[in-house]
């Protein structure tokens, strides 16, 4: 994935950068790569693009490099990888040609050709973007009725809600569905040892048998722990209590109700 | 400065004013020296008598439609099918996912799809009833139309931007979790069996629900 | 019904408008055989010069205030939210060269379409998601959007400046520069556009070259 590798190419960082003082300033005049530079250096040579140097261009592309890493401008990957293709074209171009065309390789006429053909249309955007910006732009030049109050009259057949924002409903419903978080509110329980410390303190009061719901005590019935939780903590500290001998249990048949005594002779 | 000048400044003016104007209003906009009530009067003969008329109403200026024409403005109004944001939402969810049942979509949405906003949807018909799942219940499944490709300027489902082209536009973030993914619409299910003919949904498993 | 009511119609209508007009929409609201062209021209005529003009954006009627009282203009204007160079070239080469995809728009500027640029262009509603060219790997293509053509007061797509030059020059053709590719440290992209001829490359001879 190139998208936490590509910010650190980006130039409008670097501007940023040298905005804050904090880069080197290199004046590169809104270029944003490679084509640009090439693209700025071919215009200083005020010819027709087409019919440009392209030998002529690689060396001041490579001369603008070598500049610039002097002054320990921090040069993006992208400005040394068409240095590199440059300086590759040159030789090509400075070398006699081949008798026989290596395999599958154009001519470096060919490629030249290509590259200028490339920079004269990025030109011809360029032109293009300046030329729609002098156009009469709506709430710049030109201005449309402003009352809102007294418009009548909606155009029908216009599509409201378009792809883009069908995407961004979508999207936006995926995403807080990864981030919804569920949270179960805290069941509070009776502490076992509450339990035991409390029939402890009933002992000497449990001479008969008691049932277990009788023992258990009753907790206010909105907040704090349930009754099932009094229950369960009562009975299970009570079987603590018989097993230390000082208590006793029984229950007639399965399901019947557990009924508590203190141990007769043992009090304490 | 010409009363022409003028003519034309007060015009464009309260053209593109969010209200009427009062003559102050106007002097205090124009460049000095402007006779702005000369000028209002002649802007008044122009447009008398045409379909947009220059009126004063206390005390301030505006243009407004002639009033015989009202016919024209009330009897064709139209109003522009908005769809409100819930309706969006699901629709969204049902292009993507489907088929869905309404179960899904409100396992996706974390709210319960209200019967109104399906409805919407049905009604407009970019949504239409597909076949049932075949899960216990068997509930109705949901899924586009051949006015929501046409909607959308979509030649098929194949064409619904998926994962790669929501990131390029900036919607997708990274801190998404690296599972994520977004379904193909176009994939075809096997869990769903088709709408017979008549097979009309049955009132009290697919409206009152309780799944 | 006179030619002069339906201007006077049309007049009222479009000044009544919330947005453009088609020639269609006129023609539905009003009586029948009105002779909408012949009054919009008319009405054009009528109102050329004066301080409020009738243009024609995207292939429909709106009344708008003339360029060079702009000046008047200082409550009304909207603070214009600057498009970055980036953001314009990429505009400029999506208007030129639709329908277009992000490879060719990346092959165009020599770099990479930069996260914010794009998705600027699309939440903003001037560029839209048109389909998909039909080369393996589908990838989407982007197009101008009515808005564009709203916002730079444009009749239609074949009225951009200089279109016609540089179709001339061969300088809104995607094709040319194909095979032409700048060596990406990113690796190979999956969505560039295949050679053309149903030319598949040899991963030997065209990706790890010969020597």
């Amino acid at each position: 994935m190139s998208e936490g590798f590509q910010p650190g190419l980006d130039f409008d960082a670097a501007r940023t950068a040298a905005d804050d003082g904090e880069a080197l300033i290199v004046d590169v005049d809104g270029y944003e790569g490679p084509l640009h530079v090439l693209l700025a250096l071919a215009r200083s040579q005020k010819v027709d693009l087409l019919k440009l140097s392209v030998l002529k261009l690689a060396e001041q592309y490579l001369v603008f490099v070598q500049e610039a890493r002097r002054r320990r401008f921090s040069l993006a990957a992208d400005y040394l990888v068409m240095a590199a293709w440059l300086a590759y074209l040159k030789s090509r171009l400075l070398l006699p040609k081949p008798e026989q065309p290596k395999g599958e390789e154009a001519p470096a006429e060919e490629i030249a050709a290509r590259l200028a053909f490339r920079l004269a249309k990025l030109d011809a955007m360029r032109t293009a973007s300046e030329a729609l910006n002098t156009r009469a732009i709506l709430r710049r030049d030109v201005f449309t009725r402003g009352d809102p109050e007294a418009i009548r009259v909606i155009p029908s057949g216009r599509i409201e809600g378009d792809l883009y924002s069908l995407m961004s409903a979508y999207i936006g419903q995926r995403t807080k569905e990864t981030s919804r978080r569920y949270t179960p509110p805290v069941v509070t329980t009776y502490p076992l040892e509450d339990a035991r410390d409390r029939l402890r303190r009933m002992l000497p009061d449990l001479d008969r048998w008691t049932p277990l719901a009788g023992v258990a005590p009753f907790g206010p019935s909105d907040q704090g722990p349930s009754r099932a939780s009094f229950l369960a903590s009562t009975l299970s500290a009570s079987l603590e209590l018989v097993k230390d001998g000082a208590m006793e249990a029984r229950q007639l048949e399965a399901f019947a109700d557990v009924f508590l005594r203190a141990t007769a002779g043992r009090s304490t | 400065m010409s009363l022409a000048d003028t003519e034309r400044e007060i015009e464009a003016l309260l053209f593109a004013a969010a209200g009427p104007l009062s003559e102050a209003d106007l002097v205090k906009r124009l460049p000095e020296g402007a006779d702005v009530p000369a000028a209002l009067a002649t802007l008044a003969e122009r447009y008398r008598g045409r379909g947009v008329e220059l009126a004063r109403v206390a005390e301030r200026w505006r243009f407004q439609t002639a009033q015989d024409l009202a016919w024209l403005m009330t009897d064709e109004r139209e109003e522009p099918r908005r769809l409100s944001r819930a309706a969006q939402e699901t629709l969204a969810i049902i292009a993507y996912h489907q088929p869905v049942t309404r179960a899904e979509i409100e396992s996706v949405r974390g709210v319960q799809a209200s019967r109104g906003t399906l409805d919407v949807l049905l009604e407009l018909g970019l949504v239409r009833m597909r076949g049932r799942r075949r899960t216990p219940g068997r509930p109705v499944t949901y899924g586009t139309t051949d006015a929501f490709l046409e909607h959308y300027g979509l030649a098929s489902l194949a064409d619904m931007p998926g994962a790669a082209e929501m990131r390029v536009a900036g919607l997708l973030n990274l801190d998404l979790p690296a599972d994520f993914a977004v379904p193909d619409p176009n994939a075809i299910s096997l869990d769903e069996d088709p709408l017979d003919d008549g097979d009309a949904p049955e009132f009290h498993t697919d409206y009152l629900g309780k799944e």
